[in-house]
């Protein structure tokens, strides 16, 4: 078995020195076939060392280095990816990114939703909105660009008023206040949804104290408001013309995932706006 | 036809971006390099077809880490920018307004971004604060580049200032000074063509700030923290290597016409024409080599090798080389110290000091 | 460097080995060296990825993180490193001797030091970083660290501090020790590169040292392609052997290298004052230790005012004293300065051994020595001389032409009418004569941190360890 | 020098001189930027004076033992009633000229000084005073004054007034200082830079004129070191005559020399070649210039009236230590001056000869292209400077790569080093030989 191990070390290493020196001068094809037999031979090697699981820990502590999936995540597997982002929005009560829906989820539901498993939700949300349009109580749709375009990377509830997924200029910044005040509003003692306040808190002016303990949320909520107020009037304009202009250019589809041929669309549909 | 372009033949151009841009400074004497610049050959390709692959290379690890630090700088409406924005250039709270170039298709990005910049350098008012992929560009020996700065903000106060995310760490207020300089060329870059741009449009280019926001990780968190960079040091280097640049035809004029660095690609992409043709091709150049060159240039291995095989002191760095005065070869400079080698006319001093330090280096190794 | 040095490097291309630059080794030697090899993950500032380090060659340890962006496996991973090094650090702490100083109370030293060996600069520097992102943990309050990590931090960020302490061995970087000794036939650039550097002074040169599949670079950078197609899968396929694995490949050849540097380091002899620095060094290291046990705060992020410029002070002294001493220590270096004018040796050729100067109380013995020289001098007149062979010897320049300098003694001859035997070099003895001189005359004092003057910014808030110093997140 | 806003209208050097003075009591410190030769000597004693004459204690800081000596025999001979005490290391021996001066007492101690108006001393002797303190102090060459020297001895004086010269060379030290880059405190930034990073609002003032260098040198220096803070000449086109009463022998230093003598500049430029630091063509050059402009018996003429230039109003500036022993071993007369540019820091003489740092070399570095180098060696001179280099310098500079890092929070120095040797080398093609 050891001849067998070393045999496969040395042809391991051979194969790795192979892709890398493929890879060296840019040869793909030939890089991309060593490396097939080489993760063979390395999953070869891995079992003979002995009952390495395939997937092991299966996150990376992600962008901020968390630390990896928590026997909290177990029960709440039972919840579908859907209903967790569902809860998520709904405690935010405004379009948001895979990035937060994930830390509330984690904060608040003890969920273990992991962003790559969002990034096919509003794809599969649109195709089964097609099969039977509003054959769901909800739909997690797409938050709408000023050319009617889905946002990139931002998700939303389709029982909102339109005008809540409508993006102008301030509403960025809006939405985020308003999640700040959501966030202060539930928290919890669970120490990430401390930090996650924390973190949301210190980009608040007012809102933050340092990096020290658990954020005092009452004050979050004030200098969220606060600064909410300075935007409020204009960005409830601006969202309300989008929406307007949504309803009267889309259907039920675009207006809920955002028009299919962006520019296009959006040029000619403002210069109709504009008989 | 631009003689730069018949230099490049069939091979596609390369576009210029602000790093290949910023390089431009990185050895301005050689003249191969500026030839394979302008003419905007692919000097990575070129280098791998000749059999000396660029010793260049960036982990996943350090690719991932840059993206993931600049979606985290962007995320929740630029929260943590909009805190840094206050922070360094004192952003009033109202100005939050959020515009994503990229909603546009690729072919309208760059007419966007000028439609936008000339709004809010004409009315303040309502103009945005926080511009994302936006598009520019600069004509580089004859040649449009696109740039696409990380982010640009503008500032009620009417002016913009170009804003760099990088990902090495700002600790304790201190960075890896090679790094900074580095994001600073770049970002000279930016601030040259946004200029170049608002001068286009008939605006005053000096509202574009020659203070950059350079945004990086602070100490071992992931948390931002935004420094201001003076750039003004990078843009005269970079007015002048421009100006070079549209001066290279002096350079080509002198050169053979059969000359062609065309690397003749094939169906695929990948170059055709005979190895050794080619660096025959680039020999008749001169280039100029230094060890600097190993950090900098594609090419460094092709012309260490160069060197090489010519016994040039350059291999030993520029200071040995001025030391040496006069003297470019090694064999000569150990013939003069040794005394088998007679100097030649204006090498009498430099043949002196070579004999001195020799007979030192015998009587301390005897 | 010098017309000397460049002409080495010349020589050692021309004859493809790296020619000796010094007759003698600058640096301390332990009889017991630590060396440490750390990796970090590219893209990150200081975060571990994995270390090889020991004292027996024949048994390195292998420290790695097997999930480069997980805290806590970091802290661990500290934890480990603390639970080696430590033992070793403190293991110097027991031998003392008691030192008595002038003007204050004696202190104890150490016997002998602990000695860190890294591959490179940025070896050092890495330390430098692991220590100021562990120095501020504590092992109690809301983020504890294992007991030892903070302890580790500080130990770590001493030896950082002093590698750029000239003069210093308490931490050698491999490439910078072993190109203070051999030119190699290649830019300094290049000499970064371990392997290319020992391949130079032993195998001579050879490309495979630039070939990241041959010798993996030593540290702590990655080879990216390494990252790409080993590193990134092994880490994806959570087996902790085999990311254990792949980094112990990276790592061995240079475990190898830095061996193979001391060696060569250590076939030198000792130059005459390697054993006063490496006593200097233990006293610094006796302090660092007393300081640590009277728990004062950790070392501060940068330096106050005050605490710069007095680092500055001593580290201009050191560095004088380091070159005036490896001058008179080696003939070598000191040809250095005989190339430029500003040393001389030859042939004692006459001299006037009883000759005096004044009369009466201000009479005073000024012998003269004529030396016959080849090197070009360029000192003038009065200039203030020294010698390595009579290193207690004051001397005068008197005058210098056509190869012949009279110089005129000034101290060092006792305290008799005539010149104590051998005080004065005889007719015939070869003597070396140099304008550096290491008289050093004490630096002024500077004001307490507290009394810093409004030109300063005055007085610094006092340091007071905060939690936020502790929590400070580590990814 | 950091950049800062161009001067507003221009004052006179008086009304400079008199805002200084009546700043003083206002402010902790006071700042004067005095390009070259701008009377900063003659701030520093009407200061001095002014200070003294409130009868409150006076601490003076020079940085060299010559500059104090210098500053001791302007002020004795200026206000002779002042007393002042003259501090200074056991082993320092006082030249005679001072111990004849009426009211100045040389000792090592304070004590030994009886009770002066006014104590002076360098910074490194000052360092090792204490246990009194000045209500006054004066501060000369500030910006040649490294801060961790004025932080030994800042604790001496209550105010004080900075004096110096910011487009000469800054002070350096032989180890590598990266560690405190960035830092306000900075002990290897300048003395000024120092304090005004921890004192923003101190004022700084600008000596306007300089007296020292001719119509045809102020506008040149100005442009090419002092490009945010111009100045000009104090003395009209003319009114600085350089006459060499011998006729000239058609050479090529002869006409150097005339050149120089007819437009205040002359580049004797050498054949193209890479030498060594010691090019010897170029060592003779300069020696030949150098006896060639006292044999032709220089005459020159100013506002002070007419006097030969003799041996010791002549000096000649290299870079490095090695080049000028290798002038001085060219045989000239030892009272000429022969030195490197930090030691000529400072210095005023009637004509200059100068070695250009970059002559005969295929690379700079930055310490060749070190803006404060070529502006102390291209600003000492009242009224000719002659500079002799290799061709080629041009294509140096325009092959230079910049590679220079960047360290954060440190103020970016102005004029860049390549831009100034740009700009003196477009001035003096004009009058290449």
């Amino acid at each position: 078995m050891s001849d067998r191990l070393d045999e496969l070390e040395r042809r391991i290493d051979g194969l790795r020195a192979g892709v890398r020196k493929a890879m060296r001068v840019r040869d793909t094809v030939t890089a991309r076939a060593l490396r097939a037999e080489l993760r063979g031979a390395e999953r070869a090697w891995d079992s003979l060392v002995g009952g390495v699981p395939e997937s092991g820990p299966d996150d990376q502590g992600g962008p901020t280095g968390r630390d990896a999936g928590s026997s909290r995540g177990e029960e709440s597997r039972l919840v579908t990816v859907r209903e967790q982002v569902h809860q998520a929005l709904t405690l935010l009560g405004a379009p948001a990114q895979p990035r937060l829906i994930v830390a509330v989820g984690e904060a608040f539901f003890g969920g273990a939703l992991r962003s790559n498993q969002l990034t096919s939700l509003r794809r599969d949300e649109e195709r089964s909105f097609r099969a039977s349009p509003y054959g769901r109580p909800y739909y997690l749709c797409a938050a709408l660009t000023d050319r009617l375009s889905p946002a990139r990377g931002l998700l939303a509830v389709s029982t909102w008023p339109l005008a809540r997924r409508m993006v102008g200029p301030l509403s960025p910044r809006v939405d985020f206040l308003t999640c700040a005040i959501a966030v202060a509003r539930q928290l919890n003692d669970d120490p990430r949804a401390a930090r996650l306040l924390t973190r949301m808190a210190r980009n608040i002016p007012g809102g933050g104290q340092g990096d020290l303990g658990p954020p005092d949320p009452g004050r979050v909520i004030e200098a969220a408001a606060g600064e909410l107020a300075v935007h409020a009037e204009r960005d409830t304009r601006d969202r309300d013309t989008l929406a307007k202009r949504a309803t009267s250019q889309l259907g039920d589809t675009a207006r809920l995932f955002g028009a299919a041929t962006l520019s296009t669309v959006a040029r000619d549909t403002i210069t109709k706006g504009g008989r | 036809m631009n003689r730069l372009d018949v230099l490049r033949g069939t091979t596609p151009q390369k576009p210029h971006d602000a790093r290949a841009i910023a390089a431009l400074a990185a050895n301005p004497g050689c003249t191969r390099r500026a030839l394979m610049d302008g003419a905007g050959i692919d000097k990575d390709a070129a280098a791998r077809h000749l059999g000396f692959p660029a010793p260049f290379g960036q982990s996943p690890f350090a690719i991932t880490r840059g993206n993931v630090f600049e979606a985290l700088v962007k995320a929740d409406g630029c929260a943590e920018l909009l805190r840094m924005l206050r922070e360094v250039l004192g952003l009033p709270i109202a100005e939050v307004a959020y515009h994503d170039v990229e909603n546009v298709g690729a072919h309208l990005r760059h007419a966007h971004t000028r439609a936008l910049f000339d709004r809010a350098a004409r009315d303040g008012l309502d103009a945005g604060t926080v511009y994302d992929h936006p598009l520019l560009s600069l004509e580089i020996a004859g040649h449009t580049a696109y740039l696409e700065p990380d982010v640009v903000a503008f500032q009620m106060g009417g002016r913009f200032h170009i804003v760099e995310i990088k990902s090495f760490a700002v600790i304790d207020g201190q960075a890896d000074p090679a790094a900074v300089a580095a994001a600073a060329r770049q970002a000279a870059v930016y601030v040259l063509a946004l200029r170049r741009l608002l001068e286009e449009l008939g605006h005053d280019p000096l509202r574009v700030a020659h203070d950059v926001v350079l945004v990086c990780p602070e100490n071992f968190a992931n948390r931002p923290v935004a420094t201001l960079v003076d750039v003004r040091r990078q843009l005269a280097v970079l007015r002048r290597q421009l100006s070079r640049m549209t001066g290279l035809d002096g350079l080509v004029a002198e050169l053979p016409d059969d000359l062609s660095f065309d690397l003749l690609p094939g169906e695929d992409g990948l170059p055709t024409r005979p190895a050794a043709e080619l660096a025959d091709a680039l020999r008749r150049v001169t280039a100029r080599y230094a060890p600097d060159c190993l950090s900098t240039c594609d090419l460094c291995f092709f012309c260490r090798d160069e060197a090489r095989q010519e016994g040039a002191s350059d291999l030993l760095g520029r200071q040995v080389r001025d030391e040496l005065g006069g003297v470019a070869s090694v064999a000569e400079a150990l013939g003069l110290a040794d005394g088998t080698r007679d100097p030649a006319e204006g090498q009498e001093e430099i043949a002196r000091l070579l004999r001195n330090a020799e007979r030192l280096r015998r009587e301390c190794l005897a | 460097m010098s017309l000397l040095t460049s002409l080495a490097r010349l020589r050692a291309l021309d004859e493809g080995v790296a020619q000796p630059i010094a007759t003698v080794r600058h640096c301390h030697l332990s009889a017991r060296p630590m060396v440490f090899i750390p990796l970090k993950l590219s893209g990150e500032a200081a975060a571990p990825l994995a270390a090889m380090l020991g004292t027996d060659r024949a048994a390195p340890h292998l420290l790695v993180v097997t999930q480069p962006r997980n805290r806590d496996l970091r802290f661990a991973w500290a934890a480990e490193l603390a639970g080696l090094l430590l033992p070793y650090i403190e293991g110097f702490l027991s031998g003392t001797e008691t030192v008595e100083r002038r003007g204050a109370d004696p202190y104890e030293r150490v016997l002998d030091a602990p000695q860190l060996v890294v591959p490179n600069p940025a070896g050092v520097a890495f330390t430098r970083l692991l220590g100021r992102s562990t120095r501020f943990r504590r092992p109690d309050g809301p983020y504890p660290v294992p007991e030892g990590v903070p302890v580790l931090g500080r130990w770590l960020t001493y030896f950082a501090e002093r590698a750029a302490y000239p003069g210093s061995s308490l931490t050698l970087a491999a490439t910078e020790e072993l190109g203070r000794h051999w030119a190699s036939g290649q830019s300094g650039l290049e000499d970064a590169n371990l392997a290319a550097l020992t391949g130079w002074i032993t195998d001579g040169p050879s490309d495979e040292a630039e070939d990241p599949l041959i010798w993996p670079p030593a540290g702590p950078a990655t080879d990216p392609g390494f990252d790409a197609e080993v590193l990134a899968p092994a880490i994806e396929s959570g087996s902790a052997e085999r990311v254990a694995e792949a980094l112990r490949g990276q790592l061995e050849p240079t475990w190898r290298l830095m061996w193979r540097a001391i060696d060569l380091l250590g076939a030198l002899p000792a130059g005459a004052g390697v054993a006063s620095r490496w006593e200097q060094d233990r006293g610094s290291f006796s302090g660092m230790a007393a300081q640590l046990a009277e728990g004062a705060p950790p070392q501060a992020r940068r330096d106050g005012a005050i605490a710069a410029a007095s680092r500055l002070a001593r580290m201009e002294r050191a560095q004088a004293a380091y070159d005036v001493q490896r001058a008179y220590d080696d003939p070598l270096v000191m040809a250095e300065h005989r190339l430029t004018g500003e040393a001389f040796a030859g042939e004692v050729v006459e001299t006037d051994a009883d000759r005096v100067e004044g009369e009466g109380r201000s009479r005073k013995l000024r012998p003269l020595v004529v030396i016959k020289t080849d090197d070009p001098v360029r000192l003038a007149p009065g200039t203030a001389l020294g010698t390595p062979q009579r290193r207690e010897q004051g001397a005068e320049l008197m005058s210098a032409r056509d190869g012949l300098v009279t110089v005129k003694i000034t101290k060092g001859m006792g305290r008799s009418k005539t010149p104590a035997p051998g005080s004065v070099p005889e007719v015939g003895e070869r003597v070396c004569y140099t304008s550096l001189t290491d008289d050093f005359k004490g630096s002024p004092g500077l004001p307490e941190a507290e009394a810093t003057p409004w030109t300063h910014g005055g007085p610094p808030p006092e340091y007071v360890p905060a939690d936020e110093d502790a929590v400070e997140e580590w990814s | 020098m950091t950049a800062g806003p161009a001067e507003e209208a221009p004052r006179s050097p008086e009304q400079v001189i008199r805002d200084v003075l009546a700043d003083l009591p206002r402010h902790r410190g006071v700042v004067v930027d005095s390009p070259p030769g701008a009377g900063k000597s003659t701030l520093v004693v009407r200061a001095a004076a002014h200070l003294a004459a409130t009868g409150e204690p006076l601490m003076i800081v020079a940085q060299t033992n010559e500059q104090v000596d210098d500053l001791i025999s302007r002020i004795s001979a200026g206000h002779p009633r002042l007393t002042v005490g003259r501090l200074s290391a056991s082993g320092y021996v006082p030249p005679l000229r001072m111990l004849e001066l009426p009211g100045v007492a040389v000792g090592t101690r304070v004590q030994d000084l009886g009770d002066p108006d006014i104590v002076i001393a360098t910074a490194d002797k000052w360092a090792w005073i204490s246990g009194r303190t000045w209500p006054w102090a004066i501060v000369d060459e500030a910006y040649q004054m490294r801060s961790d020297k004025l932080l030994r001895i800042a604790g001496l004086f209550e105010r004080a007034l900075f004096v110096g010269d910011p487009g000469q060379l800054d002070p350096f030290s032989i180890v590598d200082g990266d560690r405190w880059s960035g830092l306000s405190w900075d002990p290897l930034q300048s003395a000024v830079s120092v304090l005004l990073r921890h004192n923003p609002d101190l004022p700084v003032h600008r000596l306007p004129v300089s007296w020292r260098l001719p119509a045809s040198a102020a506008p040149v220096v100005s442009r090419a070191f002092y490009p945010f803070t111009g100045f000009r000449s104090g003395t009209g086109p003319g009114d600085r005559r350089l006459e060499l009463t011998t006729g000239g022998m058609g050479t090529v230093h002869d006409r150097a020399l005339e050149e120089a003598a007819r437009s205040g500049w002359a580049l004797l430029e050498l054949p193209d070649r890479h030498t060594v630091r010691t090019d010897g063509e170029a060592v003779q050059a300069v020696a030949l210039l150098a006896a060639r402009l006292l044999q032709r018996g220089a005459v020159a003429g100013s506002e002070q009236g007419e006097r030969p230039v003799t041996a010791d109003r002549i000096a000649v500036g290299a870079a490095h230590r090695d080049q000028v022993a290798a002038i001085r071993a060219a045989g000239l007369p030892p009272e000429i001056t022969v030195d490197t540019a930090n030691r000529l820091q400072g210095r005023e003489y009637d004509v200059t000869i100068v070695l250009h740092p970059l002559s005969g070399r295929r690379d700079a570095t930055a310490f060749h292209l070190e803006s404060g180098r070529l502006c102390v060696l291209a600003s000492r001179h009242r009224h000719a400077c002659v500079v002799v280099a290799r061709a080629g310098i041009a294509e140096l500079l325009d092959a230079h790569p910049s590679a220079e890092t960047v360290q954060l929070g440190v103020p970016v120095k102005f004029p860049d080093g390549w831009e100034a040797n740009q700009s003196v080398l477009d001035h003096l093609s004009a009058h290449r030989v």
